[in-house]
This record gives C-alpha cells, sequence and structure tokens, in this order.
C-alpha cells in the first residue's frame, strides 16, 4: 500500500470537516478561532499534498501555504486582540452573546 | 497591555524566599501589579515585653539579644541605657568605649546584611550575600573572641559591660578596620554603578521626606529620604560627641538612596571605630552597682541608633527588683508602616527589592 | 513502508487531536491538543517533502499561535465557562459531515494527474529562488509585510486602553 | 542634644488653646484629658515653633487603676520633643481618640496596644489584632491578664 | 549621580567576581578541619566544680530560664550541701548569667558544641554529668585563669592559616 | 563511538539512502544512536549541573559540592537518587492530566534540538538541510511544557511564572531569529554542520553584533539570569515548577540544563567555528568551546542581579530587537553588494559598526534626564 494524493486530500477535507463543525457548533470565541486554525492547517495540507503529487518542481503549492501561514498568524493576532478587547468590554468571550450588531 | 483582569490575593509568606523569616504578605494583585498590601505579622511573637515583667533588670539583657538577632549588641546597648538612666548609673568610660566600639562593628554587621539581602532579593544569585557574610564572619570572630558568642551576645551590664576585651583582640579588630574599606569599595565596583541594579533601585519605591517623618521611619529609610537625623548627633549618648563622623542622607528617597546610606555609614562607622580605638582609655569596665538592683520608682526612656534606625526602651519602675513596664519602640516594626504606601502600584519584583530595603528583622517586627 | 506507517499515525494523531479540540470541555486541554493536532500537521508536511515548511508550521502555529490562544485562554480566564455547544450543533455536525463526505466523494472521483517527477531533495533553496526571483511570487512577498504591518497596528489598537 | 521642653510652658500653651485639657504637668511630661488629646495632639503638631512633626514612640501602660498612654513627640527641625500623656480610666471601655491621621506611623502602634491592652481606637483605618491570633481571649500586657 | 549605561558597570562587576574565584575560598571543611574556636565560647553545657561549691543557688536564681534545678538541704553540721542540681540544656540559652552569678567562681560555661542527643530526656543533666573531671572543657568565660590556658582563636581575618 | 567518526548517519529527511550493512537497515541505526544521544545529553547535563555548582561556588568564595565520589563528581548522581525517592506528589484539584504530561512536553524538545548538532565533522544524528530553522522550531516547543506546568499546578505562583515565560519567550524569540539569519547570510547554508564548515574564521567575528544579540536572547530563551523571571526565587519562589516534585521535578530540572547545554552548542556552531580547531581531535574542541560558553554563562550568573518583567520586555523590543534588524540590514549589504571583499576588512567594519551601535543604542535605550525606565 503506498500512499497517494487522495489519502493527504481525504485526511485534509476530514480535518476541514472538524474544524467546520467546532466553527460553527461552539459558544467560546476562542474555541471558535481554534477551529478555524484547524480548518487552515487542513487547505494547508491538501495544498502542499497537490504540490508535492502534481508539479513537485513547481513548489507553487507549498508558497501559497506559506502565505497562508503568515496571514493566518496575523488572523490569530488581530482575532485574539478582538476577543480580549470584547471580553474587557462585555467580560464574556460567548459568541452567542456577543449580538451587539443583531437586530 | 492593560486588559480587564480580575485581581487576585497572593500571600507571600510566611515562608517565602524574600521575607527575610517568618513574615506575610497578603498581596492584592491586578496581573503583577499590586493593588492592596496587608502585611501579617506574629509568627514570632514571642510577649517579651511581658516576659520581661516576670524578671528582674540584668535577666532582660538576655531578651533583649533576641529582639532584632542581626544587631544584639546594639539592643544591649539600648536597654542598658535605658536601665542606666532610670536607675542613674554611669557606666566607666572604659566601658562606654568598648560599648561604642562593639555597636558600631555591629552596625557594619547588620549593614552588611541589609545590603546583601536587598542584592539578594534583586535576585543576584548569592554572590553579593555570600560576600557580605564573608565580611560579617570576621566581625562574628571579633565578638565571638570577646563574649564567647557568635549571636545572641548578652555583652552589656547594667553599669559596664560583662568583660575586658581580650589583649589580642584589638590588633585583630585594627587589622579588619584596614582592610574593610578595600572589601567594601570592592563590592561597591561589583554593584553600585551595574546598570541592571542601577535600574531596578533607582526610582523605584519612592519615600519622600514628609512621609518618611509622618510614617515615623526612623534610620537609613529616614536619612534616605533626606532627612538628617540621626540619635548619635541629635541626642548624642555614651561618649558620642567625641568622634568626629558625618551622617550621610539621601536625595530622593528610592531603594537606591538607602543602599547608598547603608554603604556610607558603614564607612562612618569604620571611622568611628578608628577613633574609639585612639581613644580607648584603661581602667574599670563596670561601675559599682548594687547587688540586686532596685532602680527608683520612675520611668525612664533610653534610645540609641541602631542599625535599623532608633532603638528605644521605655521602662517603668514600681521601685522593685522587676520592670514594672518594658516597652520597645522596634525600628523595624514602625518603618514597616510605610510598607503599604510605598507597595501599591509596584510590580511583585519591587515590591521584594522595596521590601528588602526596608530590612527588618522579624525578630524585632513580632518580639 | 516507514512512510505509510507515519502516514497513518500522523494522521490518526491528527484528527483525534482536532475532534479533542472541538469536543473538550476543558479549554486548556483543548488549546494542548491544538499544539499535538499542529504537531501532527508538521509531520504531515515532512512527509510530503516540504521540510521548510514542516519547520515554519512549528515555529508559526505552535510557537507562536498557540501560545497565543493559551495566552488568551489564561487572561480571559473562561474555563470555568468551558466550551460548549450552541443550538446548532446538530445543524452544523450535519453541515460538516455533508461537507465531508461531498468533498470525498469528488476527491475519490477526480483523475489526478499525478507527475511522476521525483520532489527535489530540499526545498528551501527552490522556495526562496520562487520567492524571490524577478517573475516569481516577489509581489506578494511584499505586500505581505503591508499586511502583517496593519495587522500588528490593529492588534494593538485594539488591545490599548483607550481609558489613558 | 535634643532638648526636652518644659512642660510647663506647653501646657500653658495648650491650656490657652484648649481650655480645661490640661491635668497636670511637670519635667517633659504633659498630660492631658482622654477627650482633648486628639486636639491636644494637632494642636502640638500643627502650631509653628513646635511643629511636633515626629511621633517617635506610642505606648501604653497598665497603673491597675488607669491606663497610661505615652506619645514621644519630636520636632525634627527643632530637635525638641516633649512627652504627651493621657490616662483612662475606664478598664472595661478604654477607648481613646486614634492619632493616624496625624502621624500614619501611630498605626501599628495603635493596634499593637489595641491588641495588647485592649484600648480602642475608634477612628483608626484598620484596627485588628497585630500579633495575636483573632478570637485571643484577654489582653496579656494588662496586669490582671491570667494565663 | 550620573548613569552610564554601556554597560561598563556589569563588566566592572564581572570582572570582581572573577577577582573572587581566584581568592582562597572561605569554607572550612568542618569535620576534617576544626577551628580553635573562642576562649569565652560558651557552650551549651555546664562545668561544675563540685569542691568550690558552697550551695548558695545564686546560679539558680540568676537563670533567666529557669533551666537549673536545685535542692539543697543542711547536713547535721549545718552546711548547705547540694542534693540535686539538674541543667535542662534544652532550655539553656547560653546566656552565662550563671557563671557571672556564681560567688565562688566554681561554675563554668563548657567549650563542648558537639552535644546533639537523639531523645529530649538526655538533654537534662544532673551534677554528675555536669561534674567537673579531667576530661571536661571549662571555657574562659568569665574566669581569666581558665582562659590563659586556652589556645588562642583562629581568626578569618587572619587568613587560611588552618588550611596549611 | 562511531557518532564520533565522519558521516556515519548520511541521513536526510528522505531517509531512502541508508548504511545498509547493519540488520534491519535504518531503523537500527537510528534506534542505537538516538540511544547514544540521549545518553549522552543527560550525561553532560549532570555533568553540567556538577559543573556549574563548582564553578559558581568559586565565584562565590566557597567550595562547592566535594563530597561525594573524587571532587564531588558523583553528587549529581547522588541527587538524582534523593530526587527519585522522594513521594510523588500531585496537588488537589489540578489538571492531572496536563499536571502530568507537562515535563515530557518539556523536555523532550529540548533533547530534540541535539539531533542536528554536529559534535565532530558531518557527526551528527541527522544533518537536516533546515538544521538551524529545525532547532529554532523544535526549541520553541518546550514552552508549550512550561506554561502547561505553570497552569497545571493550580498555584498562583505558577500561573504568574506561566503569564511571564509567554511574554518574555514569544518576545526573544525574534531577535534570536533575526541573529541567526545573520550567519545564514554568511554561510549561504542552513545546515549545522554546512555552517560550520563555511567558517574559515569563526563568526564571532563576522557578526560581533549578531553573537552578542543571540547570547542576550537565548540567555533569555532559557531563562538563565538575568531573565530568569519565571523561576525568579525571591518573587514566585520557584516559579512553574513549585508542584512538582520527585522525577518529575527532576525533568524540569535536567530540561533547564539541557536546554543551557543547547545554547552553548548552538553558539558553539554558529558562531565559534563548532568542531574546527587545529591539534586537537574535533570532538575535543567541540566540548572545549562548549564548556568555555557555558562557564561565561555560569559567569553572568554569578555576578548578575534579576531584571524585572517590563524592562525584560523592553529590551527585547526596544534594544534587542531593532539591534537586529540593523545587523541583518548590514549583513545583507555585506554579502550582496562585496561577496569577494576579504573576510578580515569584514571583520573590521563589523566590529567597529557593533560598538557604535551599541554604545548608540545604549544612549537610546536611556531614557532623558536621570529618570531610568526600560
Amino acid at each position: 500500500m503506498t500512499i497517494g494524493l487522495e489519502h493527504y486530500l481525504v485526511l485534509s477535507a476530514i480535518l476541514f470537516s472538524i474544524g467546520l463543525y467546532g466553527a460553527l457548533a461552539k459558544h467560546n470565541a476562542i474555541v471558535i478561532l481554534m477551529s478555524i486554525e484547524i480548518m487552515l492547517s487542513a487547505v494547508n495540507i491538501a495544498l502542499i499534498a497537490f504540490s508535492r503529487f502534481i508539479v513537485p518542481a513547481e513548489l507553487t503549492g507549498q508558497i501559497f501555504a506559506l502565505f497562508a501561514m503568515a496571514v493566518a498568524a496575523a488572523e490569530t493576532a488581530v482575532g485574539l486582540a478582538i476577543i480580549i478587547s470584547i471580553y474587557r468590554n462585555k467580560e464574556t468571550i460567548d459568541a452567542n452573546k456577543i449580538d451587539l450588531m443583531k437586530w | 497591555m492593560a486588559l480587564k483582569t480580575e485581581t487576585f490575593i497572593l500571600n507571600a509568606g510566611p515562608q517565602h524566599p524574600s521575607t527575610h523569616g517568618v513574615f506575610r504578605m497578603r498581596l492584592t494583585l491586578d496581573g503583577e501589579v499590586i493593588q492592596d498590601v496587608e502585611p501579617v505579622f506574629g509568627y514570632l511573637h514571642r510577649g517579651i515585653e511581658k516576659l520581661a515583667e516576670g524578671l528582674t533588670y540584668p535577666q532582660d539583657i538576655v531578651f533583649t539579644d533576641r529582639l532584632d538577632y542581626l544587631a544584639s549588641m546594639t539592643n544591649n546597648q539600648a536597654y542598658v541605657v535605658a536601665v542606666e538612666k532610670l536607675a542613674g548609673i554611669q557606666a566607666p568610660e572604659r566601658a562606654e568605649y568598648l560599648r561604642v566600639i562593639m555597636a558600631e562593628l555591629m552596625r557594619i554587621s547588620s549593614h552588611l546584611m541589609a545590603v546583601g539581602f536587598l542584592l539578594n532579593d534583586l535576585g543576584a544569585f548569592l554572590t553579593p550575600l555570600l560576600y557580605m557574610y564573608r565580611e560579617r564572619e570576621k566581625i562574628l570572630d571579633l565578638f565571638d573572641m570577646v563574649c564567647g558568642q557568635r549571636l545572641t551576645y548578652n555583652y552589656m551590664r547594667i553599669g559596664g559591660v560583662s568583660q575586658d576585651i581580650p589583649e589580642e583582640f584589638i590588633p585583630a579588630l585594627k587589622k579588619y578596620i584596614d582592610s574593610l574599606p578595600g572589601f567594601i569599595n570592592e563590592y561597591e565596583q561589583l554593584l553600585a554603578t551595574n546598570e541592571i541594579v542601577l535600574i531596578r533601585t533607582k526610582n523605584v519605591g519612592i519615600l519622600t521626606k514628609e512621609s518618611a517623618i509622618n510614617y515615623s521611619a526612623a534610620g537609613p529609610v529616614l536619612r534616605g529620604s533626606g532627612v538628617k537625623w540621626d540619635i548619635r548627633k541629635a541626642d548624642p549618648y555614651s561618649v558620642y560627641e567625641r568622634f568626629k563622623f558625618e551622617v550621610p542622607v539621601g536625595s530622593v528617597g528610592d531603594i537606591y538612596d538607602r543602599y547608598r546610606v547603608r554603604i556610607e555609614e558603614m564607612h562612618q562607622s569604620i571611622a568611628i571605630i578608628r577613633q574609639a580605638m585612639e581613644q580607648l582609655p584603661q581602667g574599670e569596665i563596670q561601675a559599682k552597682i548594687p547587688k540586686v538592683l532596685r532602680p527608683p520608682k520612675g520611668e525612664a526612656y533610653g534610645h540609641i541608633e541602631g542599625p535599623k534606625g532608633e532603638l528605644g526602651f521605655y521602662l517603668v519602675s514600681d521601685g522593685s527588683t522587676n520592670p514594672y513596664r518594658l516597652h520597645v519602640r522596634p525600628p523595624s516594626l514602625i518603618n514597616l508602616t510605610a510598607l503599604k504606601e510605598l507597595l501599591v502600584g509596584v510590580k511583585i519584583a519591587d515590591a521584594m527589592a522595596i521590601f528588602g530595603s526596608i530590612d527588618i528583622c522579624v525578630g524585632e517586627v513580632d518580639r | 513502508m516507514g512512510q505509510v506507517i507515519a502516514f497513518w499515525v500522523f494522521a490518526v494523531a491528527i484528527i483525534g487531536a482536532a475532534l479533542g479540540v472541538v469536543l473538550l470541555k476543558n479549554v486548556f486541554r483543548a488549546a494542548v491538543l491544538l499544539v499535538a493536532c499542529f504537531f501532527g500537521v508538521a509531520g504531515i508536511f515532512i512527509l510530503l517533502s516540504a521540510d521548510f515548511l514542516a519547520a515554519m508550521q512549528i515555529l508559526i502555529y505552535i510557537g507562536a499561535i498557540s501560545i497565543l490562544v493559551i495566552l488568551a485562554i489564561m487572561l480571559t480566564r473562561e474555563v470555568a465557562f468551558g466550551s460548549p455547544s450552541n443550538k446548532f450543533q446538530i445543524p452544523a455536525f450535519i453541515i460538516a459531515a455533508l461537507f465531508c463526505t461531498g468533498v470525498i466523494w469528488a476527491i475519490l472521483n477526480t483523475q489526478w494527474q499525478i507527475s511522476s517527477v521525483a520532489p527535489g531533495a530540499t526545498t528551501t533553496s527552490g522556495l526562496g529562488v520562487k520567492l524571490f526571483s524577478k517573475d516569481g511570487f516577489i509581489l506578494p512577498v511584499e505586500i505581505l509585510p503591508t499586511v502583517l504591518l496593519a495587522t500588528i497596528l490593529g492588534a494593538i489598537v485594539l488591545v490599548k486602553d483607550r481609558k489613558k | 542634644m535634643t532638648t526636652a521642653l518644659a512642660a510647663t510652658e506647653i501646657a500653658a500653651k495648650l491650656e490657652a488653646a484648649l481650655p480645661g485639657s490640661v491635668v497636670e504637668s511637670n519635667g517633659n511630661t504633659v498630660v492631658v484629658k482622654d477627650v482633648q488629646l486628639f486636639r491636644a495632639a494637632s494642636y502640638l503638631k500643627t502650631t509653628a515653633g513646635l511643629d511636633f512633626n515626629y511621633l517617635n514612640y506610642l505606648t501604653a501602660t497598665d497603673y491597675q487603676t488607669h491606663f497610661e498612654l505615652i506619645y514621644d513627640l519630636i520636632s525634627i527641625e527643632h530637635n525638641h520633643h516633649i512627652i504627651l500623656k493621657t490616662r483612662l480610666t475606664d478598664r472595661e471601655k478604654a477607648t481613646v481618640a486614634s492619632v493616624v491621621s496625624l502621624w500614619r506611623g501611630a498605626d501599628f502602634q495603635e493596634r499593637e496596644i489595641y491588641d495588647l491592652f485592649g484600648i480602642n481606637f475608634p477612628e483608626h483605618p484598620n484596627l485588628k489584632r497585630i500579633f495575636l491570633w483573632d478570637g485571643f481571649q484577654g489582653y496579656p500586657l494588662r496586669k490582671d491578664f491570667k494565663h | 549621580m550620573k548613569l552610564k549605561s554601556y554597560g561598563e558597570g556589569i563588566a566592572k562587576g564581572m570582572l570582581v567576581t572573577m577577582k573572587n574565584a581566584i581568592r582562597d575560598p572561605i569554607t572550612t571543611q568542618y569535620p576534617e578541619k576544626r577551628l580553635n574556636i573562642s576562649r569565652r565560647s560558651r557552650g551549651n553545657q555546664l562545668v561544675w566544680n563540685k569542691t568550690a561549691c558552697i550551695s548558695c543557688s545564686m546560679c539558680a536564681r540568676a537563670c533567666p530560664v529557669n533551666c537549673i534545678t536545685m535542692v539543697t538541704s543542711r547536713d547535721e553540721n549545718k552546711k548547705l550541701q547540694m542534693d540535686k542540681m539538674d541543667v535542662d540544656t534544652g532550655v539553656c540559652i547560653s546566656c552565662g548569667l550563671c557563671v557571672e552569678a556564681c560567688p565562688q567562681k566554681c561554675l563554668f560555661m563548657s567549650r563542648d558544641y558537639e552535644k546533639a542527643v537523639y531523645s529530649r530526656k538526655k538533654l537534662k543533666l544532673t551534677k554528675e554529668d555536669i561534674l567537673m573531671t579531667d576530661s571536661s572543657k571549662p571555657s574562659g568565660y568569665y574566669s581569666p585563669e581558665n582562659e590563659t590556658k586556652l589556645p588562642k582563636q583562629t581568626l578569618l581575618i587572619d587568613g587560611k592559616k588552618w588550611d596549611k | 563511538m562511531s557518532i564520533l567518526g565522519r558521516n556515519v548517519l548520511p541521513l536526510t529527511v528522505h531517509a531512502s539512502v541508508l548504511a545498509p550493512d547493519w540488520p534491519w537497515g535504518f531503523w537500527s541505526h537510528m534506534i542505537i544512536f538516538v540511544v547514544i544521544v540521549m545518553a549522552f545529553v543527560i550525561l553532560m547535563a549532570m555533568g553540567f549541573i556538577w559543573f556549574e555548582r563548582r564553578v559558581i561556588s568559586r565565584y562565590q568564595i566557597r567550595i562547592g559540592p566535594n563530597r561525594i565520589g573524587p571532587f564531588g563528581l558523583l553528587q549529581p548522581v547522588a541527587d538524582v537518587i534523593k530526587i527519585l525517592i522522594k513521594e510523588d506528589i500531585v496537588p488537589l484539584n489540578v489538571d492531572k492530566i496536563i499536571h502530568l504530561l507537562a515535563p515530557a512536553v518539556a523536555i523532550i524538545p529540548a533533547i530534540m534540538v541535539f539531533a542536528v548538532i554536529p559534535f565532530s565533522n558531518g557527526a551528527s544524528l541527522v544533518d537536516l538541510n533546515i538544521g538551524i530553522l529545525y532547532i529554532v522550531a523544535i526549541s520553541s516547543i518546550s514552552i508549550v511544557g512550561q506554561v502547561m506546568a505553570g497552569w497545571g499546578s493550580n498555584n498562583k505562583y505558577a500561573l504568574i511564572s506561566a503569564m511571564r515565560v509567554i511574554a518574555q519567550v514569544v518576545s526573544y524569540e525574534i531577535p534570536l531569529a533575526l541573529s541567526i539569519i545573520g550567519v545564514v547570510l554568511f554561510a549561504g547554508t542552513l545546515s549545522m554542520n554546512g555552517i560550520v564548515q563555511q567558517q574559515s574564521i569563526p563568526f564571532i567575528l563576522l557578526q560581533p553584533l549578531g553573537f552578542i544579540i543571540y547570547f542576550l536572547a537565548s540567555l533569555a530563551e532559557v531563562n538563565r539570569t538575568p531573565f530568569d523571571l519565571l523561576e525568579a526565587e525571591g518573587e514566585i519562589v520557584a516559579g512553574y515548577n513549585i508542584e512538582y516534585s520527585g522525577f518529575k521535578f527532576a525533568l524540569f530540572y535536567l530540561t533547564e540544563y539541557t536546554e543551557a547545554i543547547a545554547i552553548s552548542t548552538i553558539i558553539t556552531t554558529l558562531y565559534l567555528a563548532g568542531w574546527k580547531g587545529p591539534f586537537l581531535p574535533p570532538v575535543l574542541w567541540f566540548l572545549i568551546k562548549v564548556f568555555a560558553v557555558f562557564t561565561l554563562i555560569i559567569w553572568v550568573r554569578a555576578t548578575l542581579p534579576r531584571l524585572r518583567i517590563d524592562q525584560v520586555m523592553g529590551f527585547a523590543w526596544k534594544f534587542l530587537l531593532p539591534l537586529a534588524f540593523i545587523n541583518l540590514l548590514i549583513t545583507g549589504v555585506q554579502v550582496v553588494a562585496w561577496p569577494d571583499l576579504s573576510q578580515w576588512v569584514i571583520v573590521a567594519v563589523n566590529i567597529v559598526l557593533s560598538a557604535v551601535l551599541i554604545v548608540a543604542f545604549s544612549r537610546m535605550f536611556r531614557t532623558k534626564g536621570d529618570k531610568v525606565e526600560a
């Protein structure tokens, strides 16, 4: 048995779905953020797998993954800043209670 | 980041490396910043003031050793000064000179410890403390030679001192006094210009002149805040009028000033010991006092400048052999009153340094 | 063979850790499992001969992101609050499951044009050439710092105490 | 040399400012009435020429018939001192005004007196036992304290 | 005071520690090497000269912690004799007041210092235990005639003579 | 011991080419050498514990442990035995799994670092072509263990320590990585062995500023004085490991020393030409240099007090980070513009530039007037 592209892609899909479930079904804003990170990782796996199996000499997939990582780091920083800012103002990080703009 | 965070209570002590004994600070913290302090004492309370009422005047000297155990000689001296004032006894000159030599040696020893522990609290891994210990050991050797103990000397007596110094004392003392300034300068070099020490101590824990006076602070804490107040100059006791020495004062009142004042006082003490050694007269060491001392009815307050501040004994006599009331003016306890003002708003690390710079001895705080 | 074993070990570890992240009640444990998950992903990257990216994955995701998440957990002290599910639990599960099935179906039913070229032994210099050469990705590389700078500034502004 | 001011002069000044406050005066000791203590103390602290800005120590003695509180006041700039005393005869409800608002250095010393003598200082900001634990029975430095 | 901030202070300090590193250590390797203790050393035991004692109980009265228990009686010649003299060294604080109080100079502090025992009861010494024999080591505390016979104390200030 | 020989394990990530002369090929090699490296690291750690105690006691005019074994050499062994037979305490109400896992999470990355250290020419467990990057990445995992310990101890002191460790280590990782890039620019490779081979003169001369930044940042990274805030004894008693005892504490203690050895070896490799040196065998040179670096660390520890947390952060962001950027810029210009210039010219220029920059930045770091802030 050899591990081919499909294996990695299926792994990526499952991981993405888990992240999706977490992002949709959770109260805690930090846990939602963590779920989003999992989704981004899943995407990275897919990108690199494509790169490895389809254009191994080109490395474009890896470069995309690299950018994704940089953006993920930025996203986390801003996300956590928002969470902490909300916590400071509303003393909660329950995403369902942060509904100021929901009418 | 100024976050909205919950405050929480941290018990620093009673067993904590930086509380110098069994002393507890209940710190209310917001992150690392101290919001409120409550010192909790009493873990070493032995009721010495009450015990003293059941003992005769000479027996109480033994208990003064156990107040500030880093400066037993000065405790002895303060007590005997008070009793002599109460009973109207004048100690012979030689005894007074010996007392001065011992008290100044004790001051050097206590200041060495204070500075060493302060630097230890600043985080220097034991090195300066052990250097200070080395110098202190030499002083303890001298005390050991004179009175046979290294910590609880029980050397001074009402109307004199217990024994005359042995003949090898003065040469050893001279040798020590000659070598000490070099060592102190070396320690100065080690730390006084050290950038880390400077940024940790300068402008940290400022006690202004006014609050220092208002808080009844005494000793290096008061002088570090710029108040030129030293009992040896303000109200000379013993033979201190005969010596030339300066009273070093600080300017800002921060940790660094208190540290400088202690270092300078060591140099001044060396000068005093030099003069005392030169002037040391021959003669009696013990005044004639009755076998059973019964001071007349009345009260007296005798005070001296201890290493940690004004150390006084307030005595009330009812004409019997035991003091009717003995009260210690404990500089450690009274200096601690300012702790709350100094600590609120600083970080834990600074709190420990400030606490170290006040230099308390729990034996004296709790009595 | 070694690669096959390694893949399955990593895959199971990642899925397990990810499930832990979304299902555990204890937020701190979830964060620690997130670290494990990222570590497994780095392992997968190595299997895909992306060694530089594996190191970056550990450096950025574990060294920075997870640690920041843990810091946020400590700062907000919402551990008692935990990580409960909201009322969309079942719909979310259905959506995720449907998505998963759909994507896997698509993956398995696509004819991938697998290249037979062996991947380069080292990716670092290749990545460097790609990123910084004239006909490479120099423009995104230059845009990225701008994004990061904006992020840093934005984060600082968000968290700054306005009272002062 | 710290000069002990003549108590009689101080007493006269006090008597002029606060009539009926002085009980007796001799040597360097002025005894004031317990109800007038705070006013006498603040007079001594704020009056120009006296400026007793330094409370050296504060303690109490149990004379069985009464408690005596001793305040040793010093003026740092003039280098003189005076001893202010007051007597409390009510042993059960011994109460005297706190001087913490004048000299914050009195804080722990008043707590100590409260702890060991059971004298109350109602205005004290944090009057709790200082050395002994809460719930300790009795006040050890009273002469009638039985162990 | 001017602040210098180029690290010279740190450099100077490091030179000082280096200087101390090449100095002799001040440690004494205790059980192998023993210093001469002070000639007036107050160890935690008493030495009692029975022949000179007049059983006056002055020592017991002088003791601030009441560690000396003394029972005397008159024998047929109306002379005081010592029935019991217990010294509880667990209570003794080595203050030396008993030695000073002795009118006959028949009580001495001992120079012994290794007096640990396994039970508290053994700390209580009877008059036989403190009796002056040839092996007991009376100290020169308050006893100049003893002092002159004893070897001089080794001082730290004199350097490491004892180590040679 | 073949680990000291040349190229015993030419193992890259693509572990396809392996010395096949042993039974089970790759795995037997891997397992045996992993065991050898781990044993070596733990022995080194114990040796360094003894060494530090002896050396620091010399600075403190003491003698140090000298009773157990010759020169007290067996003292660490005795300590380990003592610590292993101590009661293993788990406090009430802790998160047990986190509490138990923390020491393992802390020590494994610390030991993993040694996989790429070349003890001699090519004598490393693996000669990764991303060697130094691997080290930076792996060593950042250790703090997860410390944070877990801080959280999992249900203790306020430990929690404060965990907050400090996050703030400090995350801040210092940036100047650390930036100063490494300077070395990489000169060497043109990320492989640890390659970096050593490129050093015809030690990089400490070419990169004096980078060395200073790396040294200080790595001191902070492994929490040694003057940046040992997370176990600041006088403030938060023992920090994150306050509730640990017995074997778990031993692991933390070992982690601390393993990390200290790791930075000594990394500094040796990056800046002091690693195993290179005349006359003596390379392994010996390597060990001598490692001990020299470690002695310097001990010397710093023996002398300096601790900084405060805000001063530590200020030092990283206001002093080290700008200097690291400037160092990177200078190095980049030198490498790109004058690739053929004599190295000695660059050495001279760089030393002068470093001195000027440090003085200038100290001036800026020191604030207006007499007021000192970090």
